[in-house]
């Protein structure tokens, strides 16, 4: 990023919220480097930086769209690289129908599934399955003209009515990515959860991507599109992911139905021949993960114990799994330092899923809003509950903290740090290491004469990690297995090198293939911490980075097709003809003697077959996706939408928003009308939500401590002083914030870095709202949640939430207490006339343009999904949303009903269109509680039907998170390239999350 | 200045120095010249990593008597060069501030408050009601009787500030339990 | 070059800090200008042969210093380590020349007093052969305590005037210290007059009124040579009632002083005879009561200085309008080079 | 009064024998400053410092500190300004530069002459002299890429000259949010220092000011001698309840000394073992620089230089002239609008520097005094 001539910040509050990571954009400013902040607010990024261009939160799309409307209609883009490193010139299907032709849909949406099959987004091939490509980018079916015209109508007029920024703001835009793009030159865009909190947050991604790719700032140092992430470790908690769709190493779960054998599983995960890249051994990594894990029980004859693993059948994401709470379907919860009371999106909806558990432990350091929600949360205060007859049994168990045991985290740029341990932990406070060893051993120790054979996985599990004299557990032997080890032979036991030394046949075990070689040699290359002024620029002896100590992906890009540099400025990896191999600044990220010139005339078969022009490694067919086949659920290039709850009409479709989004139709989340509907102005303002450097997430490492609690000692809301005018609010007064959710009350900012948009000839204004408060009596500072104002509706890919746009109203003084607090909130959506059919209308086309995207799919459908194994490992199967059982029953016929004034009758509401558990409610829509007619039997999960045979149902979030963080893994996304830039380290990032802790 | 020798009093020194204004070395206490840094009476110093942002800010914890007397930017690191944010700079009171819990408290059903309890016991009681809720919630096949091997009866929520030894430990039970619900902030 | 002189602050809040200082070291400030002038006093009615004068003088001067001392001790905020004001002599701190003055001044001031409570008691303190040694040091004490007397009424002026409080440094440099040790005449003048007999207080008339001029011009010329900015707080809020009723107080009680003065000329031979109890005590009671004003009034002019010089701290106005005003007064007159704010 | 004879080596007060160290200091360049407030935190941490104020929003954007204080010793401050401010900031600095700067002084001729009083008091009379000798104020250096020597250019009436400059506008001209981390000066001449009665405060071997609170009595009279607001006596009541919201809590927190002077150390204790100010480094972005005072001026000349160079005329110094009211500081700033518009004050002076003149004046009173009491007693000889 230091290395950027230009960087653009959209999306993110990076001073605010990676205050060390910036260093790199100010020492690139010191070098001359252009800073422009794209955003809602004027924040302590925009501070130094050289200009801010306020947007309307949620139209990101609009914007960049124009952009590469603008590059691609003046030719502004760096044709050299478009051709050699995109899929620029290949063909798509004939099939295949744009949102200009359907109104907004892709072809191939499925109404019955809210659903698209992508069959005819993919390539059109020859015989040999070779993706046909028309060089001279002028074929109407090839990606570069389906691209301009996809966007045609991405213009500054556009940019100007949905984005609210002035044409001389565009104008500068413009001027600022593509003067400093090229082979002299290149522009890095960093974003955060300014975009993944959206119901589009994938495709903002992508929108960045494919303008990054047409400038050719992919690969290249100071180029790319650097996530900014909030965790110390978000990055290898999806590495070796505590998430339901994967497991380590970017292996998804299994998926019922469609991953019933091992092979069918491996398959999915990447074979030769599906694959060019490394994905092609999926069989060798699925197996040592098995063999770590199970041991001697793994066999060849047991499929390595494959059967051990539990299968998903959707969505369990923490949003369905609460859902599934409320109805009663959890018993127990663990909560390992992570505090939803306060964090998650609508708060109160988190909060009494809780009441609902049988148990809870809460891992932490102290007693944070959701250990004490029974207690003192604020539906005590209103009544709603009531601390005698909550029946959850709560253990809070003190955790230890980071100097109090050693373990890796993994930075945003996939640097794996070992932490060494300072001191003990106090008291009874523990690891989570520990705790979850102890845990097991206790389980096993009760089951251990257990017949049942459910019961088995458990028993069977290699659990035999040594303890040190206090009994605690060696992270280094966790961090070994998880490297991988030989078995038997006369090797046995030694640590693996890499992940090429991974077998299939159960002499090698390792928990995490892409971590393979950070125990190489039994040294534990994290916690390596050679100075950085003892090395080079690039730090290789700092700590291990994976895969293989790579620390830039896709570095290949940053020389020419022929393998020289681009420019002897940016200059980074090149062809030495001289030794026949890739050299530069950085370990070559690409087969090191695969000769610029090399042909393959294969599709597929691993990294063996490799051209030497596609540096985009691990996507299917090593090409930057300027349009993707596949990968991503609602269309394979972005489309701007409305959010939910948007007051704004869609100018450029009918769709007003996204037809694939998830939605979750209750009485508890309520929605918004939206733009057009009756009731939309009882909502009239925007919030959008962000954090603050003082403080980290949900609180619960930062408003227990003074040093930081003095700093924001208060929840507060930020208003421009035209809306205070408005409004009639006082400076540094009260203001109370109502959305469909909950009211909440805010000390008043008044601030001119608030900047009141005009949107279609409307005034929108924008609130924002940090997030960091809760309310409990524990901490040093409390405060209202923000978060109790957001609602639940998800993007499709990756299942995180909306945080950044929110409907909503502002009014002076504090808000009510107790009981009348309840009846506050109702007033106001009984004036909106909300019922949970409101906002959530997914189609907004006509019944025919429906009909034509449903009928461009089974004709495609017919003939088969050509790219589709290609990718399956890494891509995601499109089609297959959650709303199955919701959309089922009704979601047709919601049209009619969601005029938002439709009264709830007392007939049944499906209330639970995400709970992929496949319980579904019906009830009463007016009473939560009491007539649960009919629970459906939970078995039966619901769960997206196989019958479209899409194998990958686990890859969704798989691709989603891992495309989020562009690496390895993924690559649909184009995540490809994002690789981030330099070296540097400095990226941070943070992905969706900025709500939790 | 314990013990009290006159021409050690600070009048007297600034007459015998050219310090006689009185304003430098001449009115230094003995404590003041004894100064060091806490840092150097530290037993040990540790490479450690900041618990806050996904930078990965290096840190050094400085220990003394098995407790943290300090924590601060770790200038070898490549990725912060020393640096730390509001954040990562109050890590120390992060370990060491008033009122940190260190006994595990239970609250049973409609109790109106916490108590403390035994941490032995407590983990025997989690792992009992895990076993229990893991059968109450078992599912053995879907409803087109496809095998599912899974419990929906225990859920999890956390992870991204953890350990990746811990994540994969607590990942690996999980899943050898049937557990499948499990999720952190990657998705929040 | 005409600045933009448009008064701006930081959200309104104080630029400089006042000390923390309370009542206690107004009290401080009145009794030590009352105990240097008792000293003096003290010392020309020893000489002078006023042993009513002499008696009340130098116990007034020890009360006064003790009291006083005290009450410095107490606004400490670690008044057990007062001895620190010892460990150094620093000419650059006038609390540092403060605190060796009134040490110096209360060796001498001390020994006074014990030679004046062994006389009134008879000679019956138990001395034994010290006594001698005692009373042998009369002399010298008084000419010592003499000695600090007036740096002691004098000094508190540069006390408050060597801070960045800016009516008092404004006040230190346009002769603060005169108006105090004109007020340290009033104040022992006056005190004087209540204590001690009419007809031996003459002197102390004198000097009280001697000091009610002083103070009344020295006042006035030091606000004329202060800025604006710095004289509000001295004549508005608590403050300036305070020194506005210093200045009634000074008034009445110099017009009594000059009254009983007068009457005690009048009556000065029949004084001397032991005249009509009636004079006597009509002339008693105006000395007394004048007295009385004008120590309440030089205690109200130090309570006064003291408060507006704190209250010159809350608004950054009085700071930074006259310091915009003489940096550009400096700049008109070609003077530019010692500005800390520097273009390049 | 006094006939202590002390060289005029001003900043060197202290004193030090056989300690070869170089002036330290910070340059605080406030305009790369995101107000993160790592440098508050670090401060704390370090030194112990208790939190401050009530955990109430204070009301000045997003600075709920307020002021540097006892517990305070970096404190940022935010600013909101829109476009007529920056334009007016713009302007004020643009005529600054024409002002101009005076030849610097060196050092190693302080010590020429023997002055009636020591340190700051004999500086008092070189600053004014040297302020007055300096008048127009020639600069020793041209500072960027223009002539600041050639003819006109430092005829304050004449703003037209900057024209030449390139003085394109930054970009984001509109609206602006200055941020400051401000911190003790360290004043050449130190207020503080001068009249504390104890030897409480010194002047260390690195020519910084610092508080030694085992000796401290609390007095109270370094608050009133900084000239600057910094320095200020730890009370008991530091730690405040707001009595009314219920909501609002004081922090668990240990208060140590209380009751003495506390400000900034420039982490003394880790000078001495050779490490960096906490503050300094923390701070991400490098806005707080830590060096040799030397070095840290210079630097602040070259960046204010660079900033102009762009068109950012609103930069400008502050602290980095030794001529000025305190003889330089320690801590050099670079800010972008006036310093009142920061509360650092506009001409600030020691206050040592009247103490000459005030001596004089309680002599002359003293002697009036002893006069009038004199006179009293020939007026009223029976």
């Amino acid at each position: 990023m230091a290395n950027a001539d230009c960087i653009i910040i959209q999306g993110s509050n990076m001073a605010e919220c990676h205050p060390v990571g910036f260093q790199w954009v100010t020492e690139a400013k010191a070098r001359g480097a252009r800073v422009i902040h794209v955003d809602p607010r004027f924040t302590r990024t925009t501070a130094i930086a050289d200009k801010h261009v306020p947007i309307r939160a949620g139209s990101d799309i609009v914007l960049l769209g124009a952009l590469i409307n603008r590059v691609l209609t003046e030719g502004l883009h760096f044709d050299e690289y478009v051709r050699a490193y995109t899929n620029a010139a290949n063909l798509i299907s004939e099939n295949y129908q744009d949102t200009e032709d359907l109104d907004g849909l892709f072809s191939g949406f499925d109404p019955d599934t809210n659903s698209y099959d992508n069959s005819t987004w993919s390539y059109q091939t020859d015989e040999a399955g070779r993706a046909v490509r028309d060089e001279s980018l002028s074929n109407p079916r090839s990606v570069f003209q389906i691209l301009k015209r996809h966007y045609s109508r991405y213009t500054p007029e556009m940019v100007a009515e949905n984005c609210g920024i002035k044409p001389a703001d565009f104008e500068y835009l413009v001027e600022s990515v593509t003067q400093n793009s090229g082979r002299e030159r290149t522009t890095c865009f960093a974003y955060a959860v300014g975009w993944t909190q959206h119901s589009l947050g994938a495709q903002f991604i992508r929108t960045a991507s494919i303008l990054q790719l047409l400038l050719g700032n992919m690969g290249r140092p100071g180029g790319g599109i650097m996530a900014l992430r909030g965790h110390a470790t978000i990055q290898g908690s999806t590495d070796i992911p505590t998430l339901f769709n994967l497991l380590p190493g970017y292996l998804p779960m299994p998926s019922a139905g469609v991953h019933e054998t091992f092979d069918d599983y491996v398959a999915a995960v990447g074979t030769p021949e599906t694959h060019k890249g490394y994905w092609a051994n999926g069989r060798s990594y699925a197996t040592n993960l098995l063999k770590a894990w199970w041991g001697d029980a793994a066999t060849k004859d047991n499929n390595f114990a494959y059967d051990y693993l539990p299968k998903i059948n959707g969505a369990h994401g923490t949003y369905q799994t609460q859902v599934r709470m409320l109805n009663d379907g959890v018993d127990g919860y663990f909560l390992l330092g992570q505090n939803p009371a306060v964090g998650s999106a609508n708060g109160r909806m988190q909060r009494m899923a809780m009441s609902h558990l049988k148990w809870m432990v809460v891992r932490d350091f102290r007693l944070i809003e959701s250990a004490t929600w029974w207690k003192d949360g604020p539906e005590i205060a209103s009544g709603e509950l009531t601390t005698e007859d909550i029946e959850t049994e709560m253990f809070f168990m003190p955790a230890a903290n980071h100097t109090e045991k050693a373990g890796t985290f993994t930075q945003t740029q996939r640097l794996v740090q070992w932490r060494h341990k300072a001191v003990n932990p106090p008291g009874d406070a523990q690891s989570e290491l520990d705790f979850f060893f102890e845990l097991g051993k206790r389980v096993r120790e009760k089951l251990k004469d257990s017949e049942d054979p459910r019961d088995r996985p458990l028993l069977d599990m290699t659990w035999d990690y040594p303890v040190d004299d206090e009994g605690e557990v060696d992270p280094e032997s966790v961090l070994a297995e998880i490297n991988g080890y030989y078995v038997g032979g006369e090797k046995d036991g030694q640590p693996l090198d890499n992940f090429n030394q991974m077998t299939d046949d159960g002499t090698t075990a390792g928990g995490c293939w892409i971590y393979a070689g950070i125990y190489a040699g039994g040294q534990n290359m994290a916690a390596r911490r050679k100075p950085r002024a003892d090395q080079d620029e690039t730090a290789a002896e700092w700590a291990w980075a994976w895969p293989a100590n790579r620390r830039i992906l896709y570095n290949r890009a940053s020389a020419a097709p022929d393998g020289t540099p681009w420019s002897e400025r940016k200059k980074f990896v090149w062809w030495d003809e001289d030794s026949g191999k890739w050299t530069g600044k950085d370990v070559p990220d690409f087969p090191i003697d695969r000769a610029p010139s090399a042909r393959s005339d294969q599709a597929h078969g691993g990294p063996a077959n490799l051209d030497g022009d596609d540096p985009f490694i691990m996507q299917a067919d090593g090409k930057g996706w300027l349009f993707a086949p596949s990968g991503m659920v609602d269309g394979p290039m972005p489309t701007h939408y409305e959010p939910q709850e948007s007051t704004v009409d869609n100018p450029l479709y009918d769709q007003q928003s996204s037809p694939t989004r998830l939605v979750m139709r209750r009485e508890d989340n309520l929605s918004a009308p939206g733009a057009g509907n009756p009731g939309t102005d009882v909502y009239p303002y925007v919030f959008t939500t962000y954090r603050l450097t003082e403080h980290h997430t949900a609180g619960g490492m930062s408003r227990w401590l003074p040093y930081l609690s003095e700093l924001q000692p208060e929840m507060f809301c930020e208003i421009s002083p035209e809306l205070a005018a408005e409004v009639g609010l006082e400076p540094y007064g009260w203001a109370t914030l109502v959305s469909p959710r909950a009211a909440i009350e805010a000390r008043v900012l008044v601030t001119k870095r608030m900047t009141p948009l005009t949107i279609g000839g409307k005034t929108i204004h924008q609130i924002g709202l940090p997030y960091h408060w809760g309310v409990g009596g524990d901490a040093t500072v409390e405060g209202d949640s923000a978060n109790d104002l957001l609602g639940v509706t998800m993007d499709p890919n990756v299942f995180i939430q909306n945080s950044k746009y929110v409907a909503g109203t502002i009014m002076p003084g504090r808000r009510p207490r107790g009981p009348e607090l309840v009846d506050f909130v109702e007033k106001y959506q009984r004036e909106a006339g909300l019922s949970p059919e409101s906002g959530n209308q997914l189609v907004t086309v006509s019944d025919e343009v429906v009909a034509e995207s449903h009928a461009a799919d089974s004709e495609a459908s017919k003939g088969g999904h050509p790219h589709r194994g290609g990718d399956s490992a890494v891509g995601v199967t499109p089609g297959r949303t959650f709303g199955d059982e919701a959309t089922d029953s009704g979601e047709s016929d919601d049209a009619e009903a969601t005029g938002g004034s439709a009264p709830d009758d007392a007939s049944s509401v499906v209330d639970n269109a995400d709970d992929r558990s496949g319980r579904v409610d019906l009830r009463p829509a007016d009473s939560i509680d009491e007539n649960r007619t009919e629970t459906v039997d939970a078995n039966r999960a619901d769960d997206g039907d196989p019958t479209d045979g899409d194998p990958d149902r686990g890859d969704i979030g798989k691709d989603a998170d891992s495309a989020e963080k562009g690496n390895l893994g993924e690559g649909p996304r184009d995540f490809s390239g994002r690789n981030d830039e330099g070296a540097d380290t400095t990226s941070v990032d943070n992905r969706g999350h900025e709500e939790e802790d | 200045m314990a013990r009290f020798s006159p021409l050690e009093w600070p009048v007297i020194r600034q007459l015998r120095s050219s310090d006689a204004s009185g304003r430098g070395e001449s009115v230094v206490s003995r404590k003041t010249r004894d100064t060091t840094s806490r840092n150097a009476t530290a037993d040990k110093v540790v490479q450690s990593v900041c618990p806050y942002c996904a930078v990965g800010c290096g840190q050094k914890v400085f220990v003394k008597d098995d407790k943290v007397i300090q924590i601060e930017g770790d200038p070898d690191s490549p990725i912060s060069r020393g640096r730390l944010c509001p954040k990562g700079a109050a890590s120390e009171q992060l370990v060491n501030a008033n009122g940190r819990i260190t006994d595990v408290l239970y609250r049973a059903p409609r109790a109106k408050d916490w108590q403390k309890l035994d941490l032995g016991t407590a983990i025997d009681m989690v792992a009992d009601r895990f076993i229990e809720a893991r059968r109450n919630h078992w599912e053995d096949f879907d409803d087109k009787g496809h095998p599912l091997r899974r419990t929906m009866g225990i859920a999890s929520l956390g992870g991204a500030t953890i350990d990746n030894e811990e994540n994969y430990l607590a990942k690996k039970l999980y899943t050898a339990a049937g557990a499948i619900q499990i999720e952190n902030q990657a998705r929040i | 070059m005409v600045e933009d002189v448009e008064f701006s602050s930081y959200y309104g809040r104080a630029i400089v800090k006042a000390p923390p200082w309370g009542d206690e070291i107004a009290l401080y400030l009145f009794l030590g200008g009352l105990a240097g002038g008792s000293s003096l006093l003290g010392l020309g009615a020893q000489f002078s042969d006023r042993p009513g004068l002499r008696i009340a003088t130098r116990l007034t001067a020890i009360t006064a210093t003790g009291v006083g001392g005290a009450a410095l001790v107490a606004d400490l905020g670690r008044p057990e380590r007062f001895l620190n004001m010892m460990r150094v002599f620093k000419v650059s701190s006038p609390m540092s020349l403060g605190t060796w003055i009134l040490s110096g001044f209360g060796v001498g001031s001390g020994v006074l007093a014990a030679i004046e409570v062994d006389r009134l008691t008879g000679l019956r303190l138990p001395l034994g052969p010290l006594r001698r040694v005692l009373h042998a040091f009369e002399t010298p004490a008084a000419l010592e305590s003499a000695l600090f007397a007036t740096p002691l009424a004098a000094y508190t002026g540069a006390l408050l005037g060597d801070t960045a409080v800016p009516t008092w440094n404004a006040a230190g440099r346009n002769g603060l210290s005169y108006v105090f040790v004109s007020s340290a005449a009033v104040a022992a003048g006056g005190t004087a007059m209540a204590l001690a007999p009419v007809r031996e207080t003459g002197p102390a008339r004198l000097l009280a009124l001697v000091g009610a001029a002083g103070e009344a011009i020295t006042m006035d010329r030091m606000k004329k040579g202060m800025h604006p900015a710095e004289v509000d707080p001295l004549e508005e809020g608590e403050p300036g009632h305070k020194l506005h009723r210093a200045e009634k107080l000074l008034i009445a009680g110099a017009i009594g002083t000059a009254a009983a003065e007068v009457g005690a000329r009048v009556f000065a031979k029949k004084l001397g005879k032991g005249a009509g109890w009636k004079t006597r005590a009509a002339l008693r009671t105006v000395s007394a009561v004048s007295g009385a004003a004008l120590a309440a009034a030089s205690a109200y002019t130090r309570f006064g200085v003291l408060e507006a010089g704190i209250e010159s701290t809350k608004d950054p106005r009085h700071v930074v309008e006259p310091q915009r005003a003489r940096l550009e007064e400096r700049r008109a007159r070609g003077i530019t080079g010692d500005s800390i704010t520097t273009g390049v | 009064m006094s006939t202590t004879t002390v060289e005029d080596d001003a900043v060197a007060d202290g004193h030090w024998h056989g300690s070869a160290h170089e002036r330290k200091g910070f340059f605080t360049d406030t305009s790369i400053c995101i107000g993160c407030k790592a440098c508050e935190v670090a401060c704390k941490e370090w030194n112990n410092n208790p939190q401050d104020g009530t955990f109430e929003l204070l009301g000045s954007s997003y600075d709920n500190t307020g002021s540097l204080g006892a517990n305070t010793w970096r404190h940022v401050a935010f600013i909101e300004q829109d476009s007529d401010r920056i334009e007016a900031a713009r302007e004020s600095g643009r005529k600054l530069v024409n002002l101009g700067m005076p030849t610097i002084r060196p050092r190693s001729n302080e010590s020429a002459g023997a002055k009636p009083l020591g340190g700051a008091l004999g500086a008092a009379e070189s600053g004014s002299n040297g302020a007055g000798a300096s008048g127009g104020g020639l600069p020793s250096t041209p500072p960027m890429g223009i002539d600041l020597l050639a003819p006109g250019a430092l005829n304050p009436s004449d703003p037209e000259d900057i024209a030449k400059l390139d003085t394109t506008p930054p970009d984001t001209a509109d609206f602006r949010w200055l941020m400051s981390s401000d911190v003790c000066k360290h004043c050449t001449h130190a207020g503080c220092l001068d009249v504390c009665p104890t030897g409480a405060l010194f002047r260390t071997e690195f020519d910084t000011v610092v508080v030694q609170n085992d000796v401290c009595n609390g007095c109270g009279t370094c608050v009133a001698g900084c000239p600057f607001g910094v320095i200020e006596r730890r009370d008991d009541g530091t730690i405040n309840t707001p009595t009314d919201r219920d909501d609002r809590k004081a922090a668990d927190m240990d208060v140590p000394n209380k009751n003495t002077a506390n400000k900034c150390t420039l982490c003394y204790d880790r000078l001495v073992e050779g490490d960096t100010p906490a503050c300094a480094q923390t701070c991400p972005t490098e806005s707080i620089k830590f060096g040799d005072h030397d070095d840290m001026v210079d630097k602040a000349h070259t960046r204010v230089a660079d900033l102009h160079a762009k068109g950012m005329t609103e930069a400008r110094l502050y602290g980095a002239n030794p001529n000025d009211g305190v003889g330089g500081t320690g801590s050099v700033f670079l800010i972008l609008d006036e310093p009142e518009v920061y509360g650092l004050p506009p001409d600030p002076r020691v206050p040592t520097k009247d103490l000459p003149q005030m001596y004089a004046k309680a002599g002359m009173a003293a002697l009036g005094m002893v006069a009038a009491a004199g006179l009293a007693f020939l007026g009223s000889r029976r």
